[in-house]
């Protein structure tokens, strides 16, 4: 029943249209969207198992084959991230149910965080370039509102950035599908695939991808990351734990996409320009994360950090390093929601964000220090958390290919990431204790309860990443033979 | 024509970047709805402006003129419409609560 | 000296009328002839502009008392339910039928599920934009 | 039999039970509780010697990740087991021992729990046979070693100490890590086993030295090798029985051990001879130099633990020539090295963990470690006195202990690796046995400045306000058997020689039979090795006792330049560093931000262009250009141009209006009624908008910017055009597919309307136009919730 | 002959956009660029219809009532703001 | 020459007198000295350039494709509405935002009824 | 209400037209008619005042009327525009009307606006006075004067019986 691929998209606009109405039921609100991203999840679940018996799913809206209508295509690289994403979706809004403002939930909160979703399912799922840059829009508008809302100055001062680079960026994509049109006269990526391959990428066609690579990558935060620590350390935490574990893992979905189905003929000029990047995003990350001594700047630097890791893996574009690239991508999006939560209930019970004005907080609130030192050792890799995989086989990718630069500078960006949380966790979890037992803001467990199922992901995937890997290397399959992806999209008229 | 019309979105862009490059958030939205302007004309040109019936099956024309990239600039011209409307107010309420238009005084720092 | 506005106000009801028919026109014609749900709902909000322009808000909102949040959101609603039905039929999602039908007094009439996808556009259009102009122009 | 496996489990499992059954039970039973699992383990092990001394091994395997060949597999052959029966052994003892040395108000359960885990972590390490599986445990035991260090986490140091062991060692793992892959590149197969099987063949290998550095990298920052060793000292924050379990008995053999592990794979080969033979001669010279000076005891014992390091380090670098030799005498003299080497690990062991509890009941029961502070307590505290002679004496290399029999092994290899004929001999080679005997020189000094400055002369009795007293019995029994053990293996050497190091010498030099002496003798006669510890007694004596004279030798080295200072700077001035760079191009400045991604896409896709020849410009299938057109193509440049001229926002809002105008009566002139009514529309609402806010806004004001930048911004945005335009130029020109859209040109059959951009908009890509109506529907909710949502008070997230 | 004609005629229109275009460059005041703006509108109007009919085309009438309605709204809120600077009145409870 | 033709011709040379009234009105707001006259140039003389274009075009379509335009008619009833109020308005802030009458007006009737200083503040750019 | 049933026949007529159809189908009317119907339940509340009947030969006697006065206005301003010297004295002045109601009196307004060299410029608050700026004040008052009364006479003709 392909019409399972309408649930991670359709089920939450629908959800998120009809909370509109019942605005001022913040529970019913909250439970409902809960409800609604858990069946996202199951359904996720589901694809993955078809996708394994059957291949690629499809849906054709409006009945219309591609080339011409607009087609999903659930193939194991998407469905994964859909199946993270929702996941992840789930546990920060048990948490938004204790940290979020009953203001911000009259404001539309819910609804916000599910056309969120929905534009970033859609993005995952969609098989048509255009569509692809509508669902762009859809998660962009909402991360606006969710970026503002609250309204505090620091929130509205970087949501101008934010906003105006996105704008610009979302400009260039325009653009870059002007050129593609105008080169390529389709839109559906199978096709694209095909023709870009009948002529062989040509220069030209070479050119325009680089246009494709700057908008995604600023999406992703690749190198073009200025904006990131600014607006993803601004909003209340349960908005910085979605935009850290799932906004820019959309830009590299779609980096990936497009240069592992598209623009894959020339990866003398593509893929090293991706590595240089990459490297430069790594060393930018690093640098930046241990140059602040607020905590949620120091979270968002490592998550440019992330995307930099990540993307050696296209670089290096080995089955390994995409397998890698691909367990890492699931890996960082649930640690990532963990980082923020955590960092933002530090800051819900201290006030502060600052490493100088806390100390000992251990002591107080023991399950969140620990929870922070898992998520410190899985960010930075340290096995058997769930970084462990990924990092392992992006680095058989890496040394396969002979990229030695790219794996010590990988390497090298997780002792950062190391080196810039333990000084949060030894600042601020050790010490001595500046609250005392009495005077201590009690730590509802609606806190404690998503980071230790986050927690748990994170244990789970890394202990449990055999249960992973088929799923996983389908998905990198299918990436790296593009005609796998065509033939479950395109008729052999169009190939 | 095409040419043209393409030598016109790089003047249009021009404007539009020098505008982004400004200080002054006013000037910055303007940027981007004269970037919107240019990305629609791209897409136009792009399209390929032949001669054609304009793409009514009613004209009972030989040819018509590509549909499509009309179709994606309609959306287009919607989808940044929504987002001017929604930065211009975002800049009007940055202004109220941070009684600046002016982005140098909106760089932020590190330790607030 | 205060400023009187008859005779915009007066002008204004004759040409919001006009709009709002033509608004309906394009609507319901963009099937066959330039229009179609967005132009419609573009040009029907284009008259409520112009209604608050030569009014004040609250005489337009008392005129017309419609929650335009609430009306867009219906829009959305109906444009993804219009996609969702021909799910029950078998059918793909967002998946129109047409068909012509004889009927007693317009003889024969094409009827499309389009316009009912077209509608919740309409909506929504005339929702959103109504909405953004008296969210502002209310702000304290 | 997975028996093996299931031990390196249950302390994790064990560790994992205390914090549930915390609460229940009170802080002091649970060390009885907990010492049950090492004794119980150690049996285990030990019943296992019966079987390894009959050149069996034991190999026992779970999956874990069979696809990418990571699988848990436990291999317990000669050296694992010494290494088992060290942690399982030392752990019960220390175990035993911190059942009294922690005082009340710390955490039982937090201290056993992490030395479980420690325990598990390095047991797990010593007994996996998959690169990768050993690879977790290393980190484990760095983690553990990590928070165990800073057991009393309101201390700076013990954070400081922390931190400072987390990232050297992990750095090392990482490389480590690197390493491993690199092997398995080469050989297909993450297990150590079968990679020491193919390795043979592989030295040509371009990876072959690389992975061997990385290795080796791991190894030596475990180990606190030279100039890694830099961590231990500081690691001494954690409480003494830490210090004595993992900072002298086990976790720093752990890269002993990986040496010894990868002696068959690496091992003859000039390169892991040398470098590590010299780094452990460093180490051992330099560690046994520092001990010296120090005044606290526990950092001199942390430095005579890098340099005992540095001295096995030293002995398994000698050794690995043996396979150079194979089974001849020069391999077999080789050989003897690593004999020596597993032979002192396990006596240091004993003795530097006699030593360590004898510090711990020192500090427990005199309240300071200060060398300069005590003195005389040899009456006082006679028992733990006998201890801490024992054990420095051992550690000095005299007879009766077993320190002794494995020093004078230490000289016969160094003697041999310099005299030996071949490869490895350079005219260096001498230096090898003169700093083994100086660094022997100077340990002989700093056991003797334990026994002597602490247990004899003058006690400060102002310094140390209580009387000392012996401690409790329970804390003696640990060092006790220590003591035994170290008298013990002087007198019976074989018995561990014979069941735990032949077999293990067998694994690690296969084929060179003879490299293990057949039976360990105290006595050989007056041979070199003799005459040096001799001379060692001797000089060391004199020197010993002329200390204050000479001291000053060690104000030679600047304050400011050790190891440790650049560790403490380097970290300093990154941050500062990072800091600076951060802060120098993430300026908040959303102009700046452009100027970077404007430059970006100026080099990346005009370069692009240029360089891979994608360029090229023809008018050929332009449509023709009539007059009205060309103007208002005019009409459009001089607007948008006059924009940036413009004083008045309010004016540039105008021209931006008739751009929207002009463009739609371009889409009229293009056939796109839809577009041109769409554009009139929308231009003219977002005018209105425009106009709305503007009320609130101020008029813009002059941009105060230097002459410079106006014409350096100028010079980027007529770039960015520029790109924008020739690619666009060269797209147009290009003719390369047909567009899909002929096939809209049926949507009156098809989908029943003859506005063929409407049946795409609302049927062909309906889903397009739905996203869009969303897109527009949350930007409305957007502008309502900006409005409406006026937070009274800023929330705690915001600071400013 | 025709096209000839319609053609020059649509010329002069967009010349006539072209000269307004100078007016709203150089004010000196706003009501003088809104002036010039309504201008541009109405002449537009104009260069539809005439395009039209160059085209022989019925598709772009809709355009030329749009292009009327629209430059009215757009006069009436440039003129209200110009003279009150709210274009919406808000009556404050 | 038929009918039609002749019609066609009539309804083309009124487009084209209506363009040639569009560019004298456009230079009328050149020429002009204050916007209170241009003004004038715009309401009047643009709005019969328009007119006779649509009328010329309805008249062209009718001759020639025997088609009645309502839109155009509609769209001429519309500019008749609105050409007035947008003129009317136009002056009307010009003037209550201080735009100066040009030195050549002899009466200003409205100052007097106005309160000028209070009430509008300065809205020019 | 049969101000607004009227009006509402109107567009449904309105609709017709716009339709374009070859002949007159009542069908279109009827949907005209229907959507009619929304709109003014829309606005009804805007129409607080009655709705006359149209009288057709006022309405199309004032219609020639304005369109000779445009004209005259129309070639006067570009007459005007065209000579090589401007030669204006353009000036405020107010002018008392006779109109009741908000319709006449913005039918007056419009009329008078589209007539040579006059723009009303202000209507008083109590909707009695015109403040109109005219071209030529010295020359064309007189002039403008009897056209206004003649544009009142053919409103009133039209409105009133
Ligand atoms: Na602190
Ligand atoms: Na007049």
């Amino acid at each position: 029943m392909n019409n399972i691929i309408l649930i991670p998209m359709i089920l939450p606009i629908l959800a998120g249209v009809l909370l509109i109405f019942l605005r001022t039921y913040g529970r019913l609100q909250a439970w409902t969207s809960i409800a609604v991203m858990a069946v996202v999840a199951a359904a996720a679940v589901y694809l993955l198992n078809a996708i394994q018996t059957d291949g690629i799913l499809r849906i054709d809206f409006g009945g219309w084959t591609p080339p011409f209508g607009i087609s999903f295509v659930a193939d194991s690289f998407a469905v994964l991230l859909v199946l993270t994403s929702s996941v992840v979706t789930v546990i920060c809004l048990l948490h938004a149910l204790v940290s979020t403002d009953k203001e911000l939930v009259t404001m539309y909160f819910y609804p916000t965080v599910l056309f969120l979703i929905a534009g970033i399912n859609g993005s995952f799922l969609s098989g048509d370039i255009f569509n692809l840059f509508v669902c762009f829009e859809v998660m962009l508008l909402s991360s606006y509102i969710l970026l503002t809302l609250g309204g505090s100055k620091r929130q509205l001062r970087e949501a101008i950035k934010y906003v105006s680079i996105n704008i610009v960026s979302s400009w260039f994509f325009l653009i870059a599908i002007a050129y593609l049109y105008g080169a390529v006269g389709t839109l559906n990526f199978a096709h694209l695939s095909v023709r870009v391959a009948e002529n062989g990428q040509e220069p030209l066609l070479t050119t325009i991808s680089i246009v494709f690579l700057i908008v995604f990558s600023l999406k992703a935060g690749l190198l073009l990351y200025f904006w990131l620590p600014g607006s993803y350390s601004s909003p209340p935490v349960v908005t910085s734990a979605l935009f850290g574990a799932l906004l820019t893992k959309v830009g590299i979905y779609a980096m990936f996409r497009m240069f592992t189905l598209v623009f894959y003929h020339e990866p003398e000029t593509t893929h090293n320009i991706i590595a240089v990047m990459a490297v430069l995003t790594l060393i930018g990350g690093s640098i930046g994360a241990i140059a602040h001594n607020d905590i949620r700047q120091i979270a968002a630097y490592n998550v440019v950090i992330a995307v930099g890791f990540i993307l050696t893996g296209l670089a290096i574009a080995t089955p390994d390093a995409i397998e890698g690239a691909i367990f890492y991508l699931l890996h960082d999006m649930v640690v990532k929601a963990l980082l923020f939560l955590l960092i933002g209930t530090i800051i819900l019970l201290t006030g502060t964000a600052q490493i100088g004005k806390m100390s000992g907080i251990i002591q107080n609130y023991p399950i969140l220090g620990w929870s922070f030192f898992i998520a410190m050792l899985s960010l930075a890799g340290i096995p058997p958390l769930s970084g462990f995989v990924g990092k392992v086989l992006l680095s058989q990718g890496a040394i396969d290919s002979g990229s030695y630069i790219l794996l010590a500078i990988a390497l090298g960006s997780s002792l950062f990431v190391l080196y810039s949380l333990l000084k949060i966790f030894k600042n601020c979890f050790w010490g001595e204790t500046i609250v005392s037992k009495d005077d201590q803001v009690p730590l509802r467990r609606g806190f404690l309860v998503p980071c230790l199922l986050l927690v748990a992901l994170t244990i789970g995937i890394g202990l449990g990443a055999e249960g992973l890997s088929d799923y996983v290397s389908d998905a990198a399959d299918t990436l790296l033979n593009p005609q796998v992806y065509i033939d479950a999209v395109l008729t052999e008229d169009f190939q | 024509m095409e040419s043209l019309i393409i030598i016109l979105v790089g003047v249009l862009s021009t404007v539009a970047f020098y505008l982004l490059l400004s200080r002054n958030i006013v000037r910055v939205i303007l940027g981007t709805a004269i970037l919107s302007h240019a990305a629609h004309l791209m897409i136009l040109a792009m399209g390929g402006l032949k001669i054609g019936s304009a793409p009514l099956l009613g004209e009972e024309a030989e040819t018509y003129v590509d549909a499509l990239p009309q179709a994606l600039i309609l959306t287009a011209i919607v989808i940044s419409f929504a987002v001017t409307a929604f930065i211009l107010v975002l800049a009007y309420r940055a202004y109220q609560e941070l009684g600046t238009d002016d982005l140098e005084e909106m760089r932020g720092t590190d330790n607030e | 000296m205060g400023i009187n506005d008859v005779i915009l106000k007066t002008v204004a009801k004759a040409v919001v009328l006009i709009i709002f028919t033509f608004g309906i026109y394009l609507f319901l014609s963009g099937h066959n002839s330039p229009g179609g749900g967005f132009v419609g709902g573009l040009v029907l909000a284009s008259a409520f502009v112009l209604m608050f322009l030569s009014y004040d808000t609250e005489t337009v909102k008392d005129a017309i008392p419609i929650d335009f949040k609430k009306l867009s959101a219906f829009g959305v609603l109906l444009a993804v339910l219009s996609g969702l039905g021909p799910l029950l039929f078998g059918q793909n999602f967002l998946e129109q039928s047409f068909d012509y039908f004889n009927l007693p007094i317009f003889g024969k009439t094409e009827i499309a599920t389009v316009l009912i996808f077209e509608a919740g556009i309409a909506l929504t259009v005339v929702g959103v934009v109504v909405n953004i102009i008296l969210s502002i122009s209310e702000d304290e | 039999m997975q028996l093996l496996i299931f031990s390196i489990l249950l302390p994790f499992l064990t560790a994992a039970l205390i914090p549930l059954i915390r609460r229940r039970i009170g802080n002091f039973n649970i060390g009885w509780l907990v010492l049950f699992i090492p004794v119980l383990l150690f049996g285990f092990f030990a019943s296992q010697i019966p079987m390894v001394s009959s050149r069996e091994t034991l190999l026992s395997s779970i999956e874990w990740i069979p696809s990418l060949g990571i699988n848990f597999t436990a291999y317990l052959d000669g050296l694992s087991l010494i290494m088992a029966l060290l942690i399982t052994g030392v752990g019960s003892l220390v175990v035993l021992y911190s059942i009294y040395y922690l005082s009340p108000t710390d955490s039982f359960p937090h201290f056993y729990a992490y030395l479980l885990l420690f325990m598990g972590a390095m047991l797990g390490v010593v007994l996996s046979d998959n690169l990768m599986v050993l690879y977790v445990f290393w980190e484990l035991t760095s983690m553990s070693s990590f928070l165990l260090i800073a057991f009393w986490y309101h201390r700076k140091n013990s954070r400081y100490g922390a931190q400072k062991s987390l990232l050297i060692t992990v750095f090392g793992g990482f490389a480590m890590f690197a390493g491993f892959l690199m092997l398995y590149a080469m050989t297909g197969t993450l297990s150590i086993q079968e990679t020491a099987a193919v390795m043979g063949q592989l030295t040509e290998h371009a990876l072959f030295y690389p992975a061997m550095f990385l290795i080796l990298l791991g190894a030596f920052t475990k180990s606190a090798q030279f100039p890694f060793h830099i961590w231990l000292p500081d690691a001494m924050e954690a409480p003494t029985p830490v210090s004595a379990y993992l900072h002298s008995a086990t976790m720093v053999k752990a890269g002993m051990y990986l040496v010894a592990r990868f002696t068959p794979i690496f091992g003859g080969t000039s390169a892991w001879f040398w470098t590590i033979t010299i780094v452990g001669l460093i180490t051992l010279f330099w560690g046994a130099f520092c001990a010296i000076r120090q005044t606290d005891l526990k950092a001199l014992l942390a430095y005579s633990t890098i340099s005992q390091l540095g001295l096995i380090m030293s002995l398994l670098g000698m050794g690995s020539a043996a396979l150079r030799y194979g089974n001849t005498e020069a391999g077999a003299l080789y050989g003897l090295a690593i004999f020596a080497a597993l032979f002192h690990l396990v006596n240091h062991s004993t003795f530097k963990g006699a030593l360590f509890m004898v510090v711990g009941i020192i500090d427990h029961q005199v309240g300071t470690r200060d060398i300069r502070r005590l003195g005389g307590l040899m009456a006082l505290l006679p028992v733990t006195f006998t201890f801490a002679v024992i054990g420095s004496f051992s550690m000095a290399g005299l007879p009766l202990l077993n320190g002794f029999l494995s020093k004078e092994m230490f000289f016969t290899a160094s003697l041999n690796a310099a005299s030996m004929p071949g490869l490895f001999s350079t005219s260096w080679g001498w230096l090898i046995p003169v700093i083994a005997w100086l660094a022997s020189v100077l340990t002989f000094i700093y056991a003797m400045i334990i026994v002597f400055r602490t247990f004899l002369g003058n006690r400060d009795s102002k310094a140390v306000e209580k009387r000392p007293v012996e401690p409790p019995i329970g804390m003696l029994i640990s060092p006790a058997i220590l003591s035994i053990l170290i008298v013990g293996l002087f007198f019976a050497p074989n018995l561990l020689g014979d069941h735990l190091l032949k077999p293990a010498l067998e694994q690690l030099l296969p084929g060179i039979s003879g490299a293990s002496p057949d039976s360990i003798y105290a006595w050989h006669g007056v041979n070199t090795e003799l005459l040096m510890t001799i001379g060692i007694v001797l000089i060391g004596s004199v020197l010993f006792i002329t200390f204050d004279r000479w001291k000053g030798i060690f104000k030679i080295q600047p304050a400011g330049w050790t190891f440790n200072a650049l560790y403490n700077y380097a970290l300093a001035s990154s941050e500062n560093a990072a800091s600076f760079v951060t802060r120098s191009y993430m300026t908040g400045r959303l102009h700046q931000y452009f100027f970077y991604i404007l430059l970006f896409f100026i080099v990346s896709t005009g370069g692009t262009l240029l360089l891979s020849d994608a360029l090229s410009i023809s008018f050929v299938q332009d449509a023709p250009v009539s007059i009205y057109e060309l103007m208002l193509v005019l009409v459009m440049i001089i607007t948008a141009i006059s924009i940036l001229f413009t004083r008045s926002r309010l004016s540039a809002i105008l021209m931006n209006g008739v751009l929207g105008y002009s463009i739609s009566i371009f889409f009229v002139l293009f056939r796109a009624p839809d577009l041109a009514l769409t554009q009139l529309v929308i231009e003219t609402v977002t005018t209105a908008l425009f106009l709305l806010c503007f009320n609130y806004l101020p008029e813009w004001k002059r941009e105060p910017l230097p002459k410079r930048k106006k014409a350096r911004n100028a010079v980027l945005a007529i770039a960015g055009g520029l790109v924008i335009t020739l690619t666009g130029l060269s797209v147009n020109s290009a003719d390369l597919f047909e567009t899909i859209s002929s096939y809209f040109q049926n949507s009156y059959e098809l989908a029943g309307g003859q506005n063929i951009v409407n049946s795409i908009l609302g049927d062909f890509r309906a889903l397009d136009t739905m996203l869009e109506g969303l897109v527009l529907f949350i930007a409305g909710i957007g502008v309502y919730t900006l409005i409406r949502l006026k937070l009274k008070k800023e929330a705690g997230t915001d600071g400013d | 002959m025709i096209d000839i004609i319609l053609t020059i005629a649509l010329s002069l229109f967009v010349l006539a956009i072209l000269l307004a275009l100078y007016r709203i460059i150089r004010g000196p005041s706003m009501p003088d660029r809104v002036v010039a703006l309504d201008m541009i509108g109405v002449n537009l109007i104009s260069a539809v219809a005439v395009f039209s009919v160059l085209l022989k085309t019925h598709v772009f009438l809709e355009v030329i009532l749009v292009v009327g309605i629209l430059a009215f709204i757009s006069t009436i809120a440039l003129a209200r703001f110009v003279e009150r600077g709210d274009i919406v009145e808000h009556k404050h409870d | 020459m038929n009918i039609s033709t002749i019609s066609e011709y009539i309804g083309v040379l009124l487009i084209l007198a209506g363009s040639v009234m569009a560019v004298i009105s456009a230079i009328g707001i050149l020429r002009f000295p204050d916007a209170y006259t241009r003004s004038h140039a715009a309401t009047k003389s643009a709005t019969l350039a328009v007119l006779l274009s649509l009328i010329g075009a309805f008249i062209f379509f009718w001759a020639s494709e025997n088609f009645i335009s309502v839109r155009l008619l509609l769209g001429i009833i519309f500019v008749f509405l609105t050409a007035p109020v947008s003129g009317h308005l136009i002056m009307r802030a010009a003037y209550r935002s201080n735009v100066k009458l040009t030195s050549l007006s002899t009466e200003d009737a409205l100052a007097e009824a106005l309160d000028k200083k209070n009430t509008i503040e300065q809205k020019e750019g | 209400m049969p101000a607004q049933f009227l009006l509402n026949i109107m567009i449904g007529l309105l609709w017709t037209l716009l339709m374009d159809e070859t002949a007159f189908y009542f069908s279109t009317f009827l949907t005209g008619y229907l959507i009619g119907l929304g709109i003014i339940f829309l606005m009804h509340r805007f129409f607080g005042t009655k709705f006359y009947l149209i009288r057709v030969y006022s309405t199309l006697k004032l219609l020639l009327i304005f369109i000779r006065e445009l004209f005259q206005s129309s070639i006067s301003i570009m007459k005007q525009i065209l000579s090589p010297k401007l030669d204006i004295k353009p000036g405020i002045f107010t002018y008392e009307h006779n109109m009741e109601g908000d319709y006449e009196l913005t039918t007056l307004a419009l009329l008078l606006t589209l007539t040579p060299g006059s723009v009303i410029l202000e209507v008083s608050p109590d909707n009695k006075v015109f403040y109109i700026h005219a071209m030529d004040v010295e020359k064309s008052r007189e002039s403008l004067l009897s056209s206004i009364k003649t544009f009142e006479t053919a409103i009133m003709e039209v409105t009133r019986n």
